[in-house]
């Protein structure tokens, strides 16, 4: 089993570099950030002055070269925006993000599993129809599009919500203040991933279900309750855990979106100002961290696959 | 056939060893011996029947012969040229006359292509034919696996299984191959469809004057359409005769296990007959030492284990009757 | 052979079961009135090409049939119990106890995340109240009982780490785990190798002769029939179309159908000379159109009347034999008017005894072997 | 024994009919009895008609700047206008076209690439499947959206960058989804029989292998082009995405970014939201009409 693990981290190696590859090279073809910087104020020798401070004079190789072996060092750089440690700005925005996305996945999954199961058993039933359907239904709903109609109703119109941040100004810290704040983003956040959620764990029961091991386990004579809650739920499992891994990145991409209409002070927020200010570290330190996460997420996936499955041998 | 047999296909020492692992970082240290050392002729209108069990590495052979598979090791002569050794390019006209018959009819056919496309492709690539001989071709095809003619236009879900094989048959000689490898064709058809394919087989050979080498696990067929029989065991052969001999005077205990396990037709010779071979066929991963049988052999001895015994004649009649146990032999011999 | 079968009324009885699947165009038949009788301790074999309708029978009868598939009507009285009318839950009493089923393919027929003893063990007390030890002893029993030598190592491993004779024997192991008094065998071997073939046959006959054991054996292998039936059911195209006690059948297989299966099937036994006898044609597609004899379009006695619907009906020269009446379903050979069967041109078997004997017994053999090793005399 | 009696229901004439219809007469036969599905592909038909005649019928232009500003829908707005004027209802045919347009080019360049991509990787396996693979891996680590981005920010917004855009995330899906085809179709019989005919590597890859991956592909190219759809709104709301004046769903909701718009305007958002959801339930119900249509299980 260790040596299964440490196999998959040897291979999540190369993936890792060649993805920090991509991404400094991409943002090489971007053009030079101190352009934002030009204004009225700053000489060119100014700019000049600071590019060299900063590295960016150097050829884009060597730049890469000194990023990574700081890197290495956990050292990602300073933002050039903020003039603070990218450590230390992701390190204040996870908390917020892993909050909400923690709570969307559970809450998600709670929903998604039971649904998609039930749907699967009772195919070609009025639930069943109705599952499909709302989840269909709910996949094609743009998320910020639904955010926007909840801030309507609920913060608008209804004002029993509050529609931004993570707490209200100026009160002091409550657990039930943030619940609050919290009921609209998780809320957005779990309706737009369950629906895809409930379509794949239907369609990989349905599979089950009409596989000869539930024939024989019918066969003999346990009974239908038994069939489905042992035999066709176990292996039920290989697609939940499945569902679990592709969740990890939807949700970090979700949360962009809904960082920004909820302001939520996460990672989301802090990557669309990386973005648009092109502040290179932090953009670098972002998605580094996005990236290690969905292959941690991976390779979680797999151990769990593994634990699971016997026919899989982890050698 | 007796005296001026020519040899149309030699097969030397051929392997072919698998990886036992197929992915990883680590080198493979164990394989799967799925052919191991096998020799053996085919001579010119004859038919050799490869019989052995799941894992005897009776396919393996045949998928090498027609460059499926790439060998580890030894070579396969054709009229004298070493397929193994040349080029791709140079191989590719050879090759065509080497063509082969599926075990599954419903999957050697492509679905989404009418009869017309996928009997007339090959032949044109080839220039067997030009355009306007293609039809003519393609009803003599036809004719020839006894189809009616008017099917060109149908796609292959629309024929039963057997008439799916005929096609595959018909597919594999549009090329005019002179050796056919038939792997398993009758395997996944029903009994009464079988004879008419074997029957089949048989016309096309003498019409067509074909060679064969007929891959299989029913005894039956293989010796109804076998003039000798190879039987293999765990990648190697274990003895080779016409299929009269193989049957009747069985020189390895492993053809005996194979010929008693086969049930008879006849309810009034039942049981008795067994000799019911214990255990399974081992892996092929490290198989056992010496005589690869010699773990679920009533008559092994010890020398079985170290020694790898060598295929060898057995008797000397105008088709030499060849058997890899001398063992058995010798306790025959003692006893009488 | 024979004496082992006194006659005390049957164990199951079906009588006129016709199931259907619902397809893209309608209701496709695919048994229309499938009716036989199985006797305690028989073996019974249902013999049969791809399609006939064999499977489904034995799917039919232990409430098994996928979604689109439903029993139209009929009977099937098991021990006096109507087996079609019951409840899934009063059908899940019977399931797996008195009455259990083994399928072809044992790999994919096992639940590949339970261990052999996870599965074994609910097989155990999905019949009997009896705890989780005593269950485990049981199936230790059980597994040693189906020829399984290691059974404790077996248990604990799961069905991908056996091999395919192995699992096959759990499968037996499991279906013998409710003490069943009929065992339905579907294809329990085609998926096997010839020599594990012979294992598993020679372990259910074994079964059958050892305890009180009805087994429906269904194949499509008539050498494999020969060996193993008592009584014989032929299939086609979803009807039976002869049935008949084994050596009767053998003798004189009255339908042209079981004719030309018998004739098709090469032997090693056969001269190589001869050249197979091959039914013309295919299974008719929609074959529950024809109202007539379904085999009549590649049949080679066909005559007008054959387009008339046929029954099955006893066969003139069997009164002898009234536990195990001869019955076909054509009119012609009913009636005798069919050439007689039996233009055998078989050569006769080379006895395998004959060529064992040659050699030192097997048995005899293998201690000296054992022998051999131990002592290092050589 | 007993009598035989009549056959239960069979329509003979349709069986007649089905055992003879090729594969597609088979597969659309089977479409058009998914209901959602065929609506579906019916309102897309019909929207898209409505999208090319809007030019001819609108008295205004999509970024033609009229007199009202933020009118309420009326007789000459029916779904009002936005701040600056222009006409709603025109901006929305246009904007869905453009929506739909970048939705298709896109999912057409991501399926291209996958195609080819899984196409090589699956048949020729070995290091041109490893480097592939890896590539896609990468891909596929990143959480997505920020991938789109980070890309858009960089090559700039506008309509063309991002189709090439989200063409390019999208492939990885496919790629994988075709591999694993082409590797098990590898061992079929009738590719087999082609390589031992000798036919050639591209006429195994293009004629035997690549019409029996359609299917799948297709299912998956609607489920793509539904998802491209969506990220096309989000990225567009972001300020990513389509740029003004040019109008595409997306965009058109960034109005309401402002809370004002929000609570006082609904004419301006609720709209192409609404149009959003019609268009990827559309897209979505026609995805899965074909995986019921083109399902192994239910063909014969």
């Amino acid at each position: 089993m260790i040596r299964y693990i440490l196999k998959r981290l040897l291979i999540a190696i190369p993936v890792l570099l060649g993805i920090t590859i991509l991404d400094y090279f991409i943002m090489s073809l971007a053009g030079n950030p101190m352009e934002m910087m030009i204004g009225p104020r700053i000489t060119q020798a100014a700019i000049e002055e600071r590019a060299a401070l900063l590295g960016l004079d150097k050829p884009i190789l060597v730049q890469y070269w000194n990023w990574l072996k700081e890197a290495m060092q956990g050292n990602f750089g300073y933002s050039f925006k903020q003039n603070l440690a990218v450590t230390r700005l992701i390190g204040n925005n996870v908390a917020p993000t892993v909050l909400l996305m923690g709570l969307s996945l559970v809450l998600s999954m709670l929903i998604a599993i039971p649904a998609g199961i039930y749907s699967a058993v009772h195919q070609y039933s009025k639930t069943d129809y109705a599952i499909v359907t709302a989840s269909f239904i709910g996949s094609s709903v743009p998320s910020f599009f639904l955010a926007l109609t909840m801030v309507y109703f609920f913060n608008l119109r209804l004002g029993w919500l509050p529609s931004s941040g993570m707490t209200t100004l100026g009160t002091a810290w409550s657990l039930t203040d943030t619940l609050r704040h919290m009921v609209l983003p998780v809320g957005v956040m779990v309706f737009s991933v369950v629906g895809v959620n409930i379509r794949y764990i239907r369609a990989s029961m349905l599979e089950i279900m009409e596989q000869d091991y539930l024939r024989t386990a019918k066969a003999k004579g346990i009974g239908r309750r038994r069939v489905i809650n042992k035999h066709a739920l176990r292996n039920a499992l290989l697609p939940i855990i499945t569902i679990f891994g592709m969740q990890i990145p939807m949700l970090f991409s979700g949360s962009v979106v809904i960082e920004q209409v909820f302001s939520w002070p996460g990672l989301g927020l802090l990557t669309m100002s990386s973005i648009l200010n092109r502040d290179y570290p932090l953009i670098m330190g972002v998605s580094l961290l996005s990236a290690v996460v969905v292959l941690i997420a991976n390779l979680v996936t797999d151990i769990l696959y593994a634990i699971v499955d016997p026919t899989i041998q982890y050698t | 056939m007796a005296e001026e047999r020519k040899v149309l296909l030699r097969v030397e020492n051929l392997r072919k060893y698998y990886p036992a692992h197929s992915q990883g970082l680590w080198p493979v240290k164990e394989f799967v011996k799925a052919v191991d050392d096998v020799s053996f002729d085919i001579y010119e209108g004859e038919t050799l029947g490869l019989v052995g069990e799941s894992g005897s590495g009776k396919s393996t052979v045949g998928r090498q012969l027609v460059a499926l598979e790439k060998p580890d090791g030894g070579s396969i002569l054709y009229r004298g040229t070493d397929l193994v050794k040349m080029s791709d390019r140079a191989i590719r006209e050879i090759r065509r006359e080497i063509q082969m018959v599926f075990q599954d009819p419903n999957s050697s056919l492509n679905p989404r292509k009418h009869i017309r496309e996928i009997l007339a492709e090959p032949m044109l690539h080839h220039k067997l034919v030009d355009k306007a001989g293609l039809d003519k071709a393609l009803q003599e095809l036809l004719d020839l696996v006894s189809l009616p003619r008017n099917t060109l236009g149908r796609y292959p879900y629309e024929f039963s299984g057997g008439q799916r094989q005929r096609l595959g048959i018909a597919k594999a000689l549009s090329l005019q191959p002179k050796l056919l490898v038939l792997d398993e064709p009758v395997s996944a058809l029903d009994v009464s469809i079988q004879a008419q394919i074997l029957n089949l087989l048989r016309d096309l050979q003498k019409e067509l004057k074909l060679t064969y080498l007929f891959i299989a696990h029913g005894l039956g067929a293989v010796h109804y359409i076998s003039d000798r029989i190879a039987v293999m065991y765990l990648g190697k052969i274990m003895e080779v005769a016409t299929g009269t001999e193989l049957f009747c005077e069985p020189r390895h205990p492993y053809t005996l296990a194979l010929k008693s396990a086969d049930p008879l037709p006849d309810p009034a010779r039942r049981g008795g007959l067994d000799i019911v071979l214990e255990g399974e066929v081992p892996s092929a991963v490290n198989p056992p030492s010496g005589c690869r049988f010699h773990t679920r052999c009533p008559y092994a001895e010890a020398s079985c284990r170290t020694d790898v015994p060598p295929l060898v004649a057995v008797s000397n009649g105008d088709i030499p009757h060849l058997a890899a146990c001398p063992v058995w032999q010798r306790q025959r011999e003692a006893r009488q | 052979m024979f004496e082992r079968l006194g006659y005390v009324g049957p164990l199951l009885d079906v009588r006129n079961l016709r199931t259907t699947f619902s397809s893209d165009w309608g209701q496709k038949e695919a048994l229309d009135g499938v009716s036989f009788t199985v006797s305690p301790r028989e073996i019974l074999c249902i013999v049969g090409e791809s399609g006939s309708g064999k499977s489904v029978t034995a799917l039919s009868l232990m409430g098994l049939l996928p979604r689109n598939g439903k029993v139209l009507n009929g009977e099937a009285f098991f021990e006096g119990r109507d087996l079609l009318k019951m409840k899934e839950r009063e059908l899940d009493e019977i399931r797996g106890g008195d009455m259990a089923m083994i399928f072809q393919d044992a790999i994919s027929s096992l639940n590949p995340v339970f261990t052999i003893g996870n599965q074994l063990i609910e097989a155990v007390r999905a019949h009997s109240s009896v705890g989780r030890k005593e269950a485990r002893e049981e199936a230790l029993g059980i597994l040693q009982r189906v020829g399984l030598s290691e059974p404790e190592l077996v248990l604990e491993r799961y069905p991908y780490a056996l091999s395919g004779g192995m699992r096959q024997r759990v499968m037996i192991a499991m279906a013998l785990a409710g003490k069943p008094k009929l065992l339905i065998a579907d294809e329990p071997t085609t998926a096997l190798d010839v020599t594990i073939q012979a294992q598993i046959m020679q372990l259910l006959r074994s079964l059958c002769e050892e305890t009180d054991l009805s087994v429906i054996l269904i194949t499509h292998d008539i050498g494999l029939v020969a060996q193993m039936a008592d009584r014989v059911i032929v299939m086609y195209a979803g009807q039976v179309v002869e049935q008949s006690d084994v050596q009767v059948l053998f003798n004189s297989p009255d339908h042209p159908y079981t004719q030309g299966l018998m004739q098709a099937v090469p032997s090693i036994y056969d001269d190589k000379a001869r050249r197979l006898v091959a039914i013309p044609g295919t299974v008719p597609e929609h074959y529950q159109d024809i109202e007539g004899c379904r085999f009549a379009s590649r049949c080679a006695y066909k005559v007008d009347e054959c387009d008339l619907p046929q029954v099955l009906s006893y066969v003139a020269s069997c009164e002898s034999q009234m536990n195990f009446p001869h019955c076909v379903r054509c009119h012609r050979a009913a009636r005798g008017e069919l050439p007689p069967y039996g233009a055998d041109e078989r050569c006769t078997p080379v006895d395998v005894v004959a060529q064992i004997s040659q050699a030192p017994a097997a048995g005899e053999l293998k201690n000296e072997t054992k022998g051999d090793t131990n002592g290092r005399r050589a | 024994m007993q009598q035989a009696t009549t056959a239960p229901g069979l329509d003979r004439s349709l069986a007649e009919r089905i055992s003879h219809e090729t594969y597609y007469q088979t597969v659309f036969r089977r479409f058009r009895r998914h209901r959602p599905g065929f609506i579906s592909l019916i309102f897309l038909g019909l929207m898209l008609l409505l999208i090319a005649v809007t030019p001819l019928l609108s008295p205004y232009g999509p970024n033609q700047i009229t007199s009202a500003f933020s009118a309420m829908p009326s007789a000459e707005h029916w779904l009002g206008t936005d701040q600056v004027g222009r006409d709603m209802l025109t901006r929305l045919m246009t904007g869905s076209g453009i929506s739909l347009f970048v939705a298709l080019l896109a999912t057409v360049v991501s399926t291209l690439l996958g195609v080819l991509l899984g196409l090589a990787a699956g048949y020729f396996g070995g290091w041109i499947d490893i480097i592939i693979m890896r590539v896609t891996d990468i891909v596929m680590s990143f959480p997505y959206l920020l991938l789109v981005l980070v890309a858009a920010a960089i090559f700039g917004p506008g309509m063309w960058n991002i189709v090439l855009i989200l063409g390019f995330v999208n492939w990885p899906g496919m790629a994988r989804l075709v591999r694993s085809n082409v590797m098990s179709l590898r061992g079929v019989n009738y590719v087999q029989g082609s390589q031992v005919a000798g036919m050639p590597t591209i006429y195994i890859l293009f004629k035997e292998i690549l019409p029996n991956t359609i299917a799948p592909v297709l299912i998956y190219a609607t489920s793509v082009m539904a998802q491209t759809m969506l990220d096309e709104a989000a990225l567009s709301f972001l300020g990513m995405g389509v740029q003004a004046p040019t109008a595409s769903l997306g965009n058109l909701l960034n109005v309401a970014q402002s809370y004002t718009i929000l609570e006082t305007k609904p004419w301006m958002w609720l709209p192409p939201g609404l149009m959003t959801i019609l268009l990827v339930v559309a897209v979505n119900f026609i995805g899965d009409a074909l995986r019921d249509a083109f399902d192994p299980r239910n063909l014969q």
